[in-house]
């Protein structure tokens, strides 16, 4: 069985004392779309900090294609080992127009040296306009960041981590304050990323959920309190009244 | 080689440049460490409290004591105006704060300078000659100076402390919208605060004034060694603050005695900036969480 | 490629016209010492030019920036001093022999040479320490506001070996063959070395490595999750600026044939910030235009009322922080910025309504709307 | 205390005997199409929403729905786009939290917000420190207050604030908010993070609370169980709208299954 694309063993950190992960195990293998779900402070953007380098770990590892990252920083994780994240505030450029947030993202020229030599080649620029039209910001692309609405902004980012061409994609809470109308439009993006990226999803909108999940892991408290496919998870009684907090 | 008894005159008197430094931080960690604003005029401010000083004592002869008190008084209002007209639309722009608080520190000097003219000014010792223990003489100024300086950090620390306004201060720095939501005007405890930090400014610049010849533009270097001081100190601590002036002072005197004052500084200098790479919040910052 | 001329931007305009005016100054009929004056200038605008790259593009505020001028300027100034034997302020020191370490200063080039490679070498040790640690921006600040009250003290302390207070006088303008380069020369020698400096930047800003400076000034902690090490960045950007305000240095001190501890002072280091936030910062031509609009109107005020200009200046720099935080350029490039957008915001403003009008109508079919999709 | 009719156990500037029944149905707080939002994010887009004099109300939802931030509008901590929001018939739409506070809107935030280098003591004091005109005697009086309600406050009175127990800390942001003797109280998921059995003597101090003190309680609040035997009223938020409301008694299980469950 070819080794996980990503794999995470006995994972926790203590923030002075309180256990905000408690011995987490997850594998995802290459491909596939895995949904973090959990009520509020169950850990879930903390996982997502732990695997990208913003926080360390205080035991256990992470494993991706099977080298250990654990406690690398960010940079290195990013660049070298390919991970992109969306982080759950719409996280990006605020005074640089959409296509140079988009630019500014794409991988390979990440060095001192590399940036200075960079030059906007038709490739890159097809390259460029494709994703632009991928998250339908084409037509304002010369319009800064702040301008563009909320939805617009999560729609930016999401272009910006595939403009990074990861192998695996860590997207936060990507429907946060958006419309039910943003949020099926982002649903619809992201399962046009499925093919090529695999995507771990950290989420609350079950409706969104619903429409994009394969499998689904449930944390509670920091720790794995259920797995399984949405319609297993539904009808786990643990996990129903984890949700309705009726304990 | 150095006698034992200079080493321990230079200690003394290291106590009198460390008294003067740390009323002068005191009022800069307030503003800067708890409030979080980086106050350009601080030397300015200083400075007017030193002419003050000179005003009260030399040309309206009141008592030495009452002409810090004044001090505190003028340069708190100052720092009140200031605070309101100014920093409080600025609160979320570090960068203009530190420019609009430069330029106030251009303006106060001018306005200084038209009001007492060119020359320097001295303002007479109040408390001339001095004592000798031990072999150890120390000017009685200098005694007065750390009684007094002493004095300050204990009155800050007690109305830090014991205080409503001082609570209130606490609460407001610590978690604003909370204090808010308990009925706390926080903006007009940001404007107290500012004028308390400014005040304590002004009594630095009283103090030192009797010792230096005083001009307008005394308050620079004064402006760096504060911040000095907070750096070391550590950013957030009121305590930290009177620690850090005790090794930045006894520092300077020291190896001022051994060297020069200017080796001294690039010592300090140095020692900081190694600091911030394995400390950054300081020697003796609370383990915020 | 569709660069059409409307394409440029409105400040690149300015700054031509700025280098012209500059370039044709001296044939205005100006009285000599104007001219001298604004060779200074010019050479400040390349200073501005490199603290703008440091803290316009970057984010990075230095108030010591004036040390890293100086260590150009007085390089140049010891080159000048010991051309024939130790001068008098050595020989009064009782140093009649020129130090070993100054030796090499005396050869013009070499002098020169070192008077770009301190500061750099300078910036990197300190943007070493600073950048690698996990310190806020705001040390950063005071570091080297430290820094530059440390370095005024320092030289005018070392009165055997800089004149301390009273400076470095008699500075030559780059003799060439024997002959010192004569005052009109030497000004189309630093325009000259300005225009090339501004294009290097332009380069420099206009290429990714300016573009990851901005994001890195707009959001440092994201940067680093696209697979950059803001670090390494910063310290580069550091020696550029620090090699560049060097360059200034080196380019002043003979235009003023004198160099003193006030231009490495606070004050001065400040006094450039000013020049910046006026003219508006992150785009080059806020610097130029910035430091030609304030030093004049320093000279020109301080001629008038010379206890008043300070006051002015004060006033002056208030009004734009609370009115024009972005400076005079930062306007203006605002301003062409809407104009050129005002299309592809209506598209934002359409594209808003058809999203909201959606979801209006699907709100009322909001059961149909869900399950039909589930069934997919 | 005579069933049905509460006399002001401490003097307000007007004493005022009020019966239960007929307690004048005026609205204490009025929200009129409200709309909150946080940087461009909208949450709140469009709610209205009235709470009466000694209501009992519960306001649940999903996470991410907008609960918290339409509390932190109407103690003023998020400012509302447009809309207003009326307190006692005056328009606090404008006004900062500590204005509202004056007015008598006490608030126990999510996660309690307890100030860590205050001790217990001070805690309390801070709840009344801007509410106070009147001398200490008066403040005193207050805590004894607080103390009858939350008897483990006055074992821990020297300790700080941030070594304290989830539980007792949650005690202490009550009984911090209600030395401002306020007319509303506010609670963010105040059962967040607590061990069951806290959890329901909880529910009964907070029942005591409000027949005792006469405060009108609106609480967010995801555990069923709890928010039924505090609340008469609820209202159910999705998308920052309200989808459903009534009373409590009418929430049949398929609401539940469509906006709350998992």
């Amino acid at each position: 069985m070819a080794t996980a694309l990503l794999e995470v063993k006995n994972l926790s950190v203590e923030f002075s004392g309180f256990k905000a992960i408690n011995n987490v195990n997850l594998k995802i293998e290459e491909g596939e779309v895995r949904v973090l779900i959990g009520p509020n402070g169950a850990g879930k953007s903390t996982i997502a900090d732990l695997i990208t380098g913003k926080t360390k770990p205080t035991a256990g590892s992470v494993f991706f294609k099977g080298v250990d990252i654990t406690g690398k920083s960010p940079d290195e994780i990013a660049g070298k080992y390919k991970i992109g994240r969306k982080f759950q505030g719409p996280n990006v450029f605020d005074n640089m127009t959409v296509y140079r947030n988009i630019e500014i993202a794409l991988s390979g020229y990440t060095t001192v040296w590399k940036s200075l030599f960079y030059r906007r080649t038709t490739e890159i620029k097809k390259k460029i306009k494709a994703l632009l039209e991928q998250i339908r910001l084409y037509e304002i692309r010369d319009v800064m960041a702040t301008e563009l609405s909320h939805g617009q902004r999560q729609w930016l980012e999401i272009g910006m981590v595939i403009a990074q061409n990861p192998s695996l994609i860590i997207l936060d809470e990507p429907t946060a304050g958006m419309t039910a109308e943003e949020t099926f439009k982002t649903g619809e993006m992201i399962k046009e990323l499925l093919g090529e990226h695999t995507v771990i999803v950290v989420e609350h909108d079950m409706d969104f959920v619903r429409q994009i999940a394969q499998t689904v892991t449930v944390l509670h408290q920091g720790r794995v309190l259920a797995e399984g496919t949405f319609e297993e998870i539904e009808k786990d009684p643990q996990v129903i009244q984890v949700y309705l907090k009726d304990d | 080689m150095v006698s034992v008894t200079s080493i321990f005159q230079n200690i003394v008197s290291g106590l009198n440049t460390s008294a003067l430094l740390m009323v002068a931080a005191l009022g800069l960690v307030i503003i800067f460490g708890l409030m979080g604003v980086i106050n350009m005029a601080h030397g300015e401010l200083m400075m007017v409290g030193a002419y003050v000083t000179y005003y009260t004592t030399y040309v309206l002869h009141i008592p030495f004591l009452f002409a810090l008190i004044f001090a505190f008084l003028v340069t708190g209002l100052i720092g009140s105006l200031i605070e309101m007209l100014i920093i409080k639309s600025l609160y979320s722009k570090p960068t203009e704060t530190l420019l609009a608080t430069f330029a106030v520190s251009l303006v106060l000097e001018r306005v200084v300078y038209l009001i007492f003219g060119a020359d320097t000014k001295n303002v007479p010792m109040p408390i001339p000659g001095n004592i000798t223990i031990a072999g150890i003489t120390i000017p009685n100024y200098n005694v007065f100076a750390i009684a007094f300086g002493i004095l300050i950090l204990l009155l800050t620390v007690f109305i830090f402390q014991k205080t409503s306004f001082g609570k209130k201060m606490r609460a407001t720095t610590q978690n604003r919208s909370m204090a808010e939501c308990l009925g706390i005007k926080t903006s007009r405890v940001d404007t107290w605060t500012f004028a308390y930090g400014s005040g304590l400014a002004g009594i630095a610049g009283a103090l030192i004034a009797p010792t230096i010849s005083v001009s307008t533009g005394m308050g620079s270097p004064y402006l760096t060694e504060s911040f000095m001081t907070v750096v070391v100190g550590g950013v957030q601590s009121v305590i930290g603050t009177a620690f850090g002036a005790g090794i930045v002072g006894e520092a300077r005197t020291i190896i001022g005695g051994l060297s020069s004052a200017v080796t001294a500084k690039i010592l300090v200098f140095l020692i900081i900036i190694v600091l911030i790479r394995i400390k950054p919040q300081g020697l003796f910052a609370k383990e915020r969480r | 490629m569709e660069k059409t001329l409307k394409k440029i931007p409105i400040n690149r305009w300015i700054d031509m016209l700025a280098f012209v005016f500059i370039l044709i100054f001296p044939l205005l009929g100006f009285k000599q010492f104007r001219v001298d004056f604004m060779c200074q200038v010019v050479a400040y605008i390349i200073f501005a030019i490199s603290l703008d790259l440091l803290w316009g593009y970057t984010g990075l505020m230095s108030l010591g920036h004036a040390v890293l001028f100086g260590m150009g300027g007085y390089m140049i100034g010891i080159c000048f001093q010991i051309q024939d034997g130790a001068p008098a302020f050595m020989t009064r020191e009782g140093i009649n022999e020129v130090p070993s370490f100054f030796l090499p200063l005396k050869n013009e080039t070499v002098a020169f040479i070192v008077g770009l490679l301190l500061p750099t070498a300078f910036a990197v040790f300190l943007g070493f320490f600073i950048f690698k640690s996990k310190v806020s921006g705001v040390f950063f600040t005071i570091i080297t506001l430290a820094l530059a009250q440390i370095a005024k003290d320092f030289v005018a302390n070392q009165q055997a070996y800089t004149n301390g207070f009273n400076g470095l006088q008699g500075i030559l303008r780059y003799p060439v063959s024997g002959e010192p380069l004569s005052k009109i020369a030497y000004y189309y020698v630093v325009a000259a070395v300005a225009i090339l400096v501004y294009v290097f930047c332009i380069f420099l800003t206009r290429s990714r490595f300016g573009k990851v400076a901005v994001s890195i000034r707009e959001n440092e902690s994201r940067v680093k999750f696209l697979g950059y090490n803001p670090a390494k960045f910063k310290i580069v950007i550091f020696a550029i600026s620090g090699f560049l305000a060097g360059l200034s240095g080196l380019m002043y001190a003979p235009a003023m044939s004198s160099i003193t501890i006030e231009e490495i002072s606070v004050t001065a280091s400040t006094f450039v910030l000013i020049c910046i936030a006026v003219g508006g910062r992150g785009n080059l031509t806020g610097a130029i235009v910035g430091t030609l609009l304030i030093q004049w109107a320093k000279v020109l005020l301080s001629e008038q009322c010379a206890n008043y200009w300070q006051l002015i200046l004060g006033v002056i720099l208030l009004l734009i922080i609370f009115f024009m935080p972005q400076g005079i350029i930062g306007k203006i490039i605002n301003v062409q910025y809407s104009i050129k957008t005002r299309k592809s915001k209506e598209k934002i403003l359409e594209s808003e309504e058809n999203i909201s009008s959606v979801s209006l109508n699907n709100k009322q079919g909001d059961e149909e709307y869900g399950n039909s999709f589930t069934g997919g | 205390m005579i069933n049905g009719e509460v006399i002001k156990m401490f003097g307000r500037n007007n004493p005022v005997i009020v019966s239960e029944e007929d307690s004048s149905a005026k609205n204490m707080l009025e929200l009129h199409n409200i709309h909150v939002n946080y940087g461009k994010s909208k949450i709140i887009n469009g709610l209205s929403m009235s709470v009466e004099q000694g209501d009992k109300l519960v306001i649940m939802g999903r996470n991410g729905v907008g609960k918290t931030t339409l509390i932190k509008s109407i103690i003023g901590l998020l400012p509302s786009a447009s809309g207003s929001i009326y307190f006692c018939n005056n328009d606090v739409t404008k006004t900062p939290p500590s204005e509202r506070s004056a007015g008598g809107i006490a608030y126990v935030p999510q996660g309690r917000e307890i100030l860590p280098d205050f001790t217990v003591e001070e805690n309390l004091e801070l709840g009344a420190m801007a509410h106070m005109k009147g001398s200490d005697q008066n403040i005193t009086k207050r805590k004894e207050m607080v103390y009858d309600y939350f008897p483990v406050l006055k074992e821990h009175l020297n300790r700080k604030g941030g070594v304290l127990s989830g539980g007792q800390q949650q005690q202490l942001a009550i009984g911090r908010a209600l030395m401002s003797k306020p007319s509303m109280i506010l609670l963010d998921e105040p059962t967040d993070g607590i061990q069951p059995n806290v959890v329901a003597d909880l529910a009964n101090t907070l029942n005591r609370i409000r027949k005792e003190l006469f405060v009108t309680v609106v609480i967010v609040e995801q555990n069923l169980k709890f928010a039924f035997r505090i609340a008469e009223k609820y209202v159910i938020l999705q998308k920052g709208e309200i989808v459903s409301s009534g009373l409590t008694t009418e929430l049949t299980d398929d609401i539940v299954k469509k906006y709350l469950s998992v």
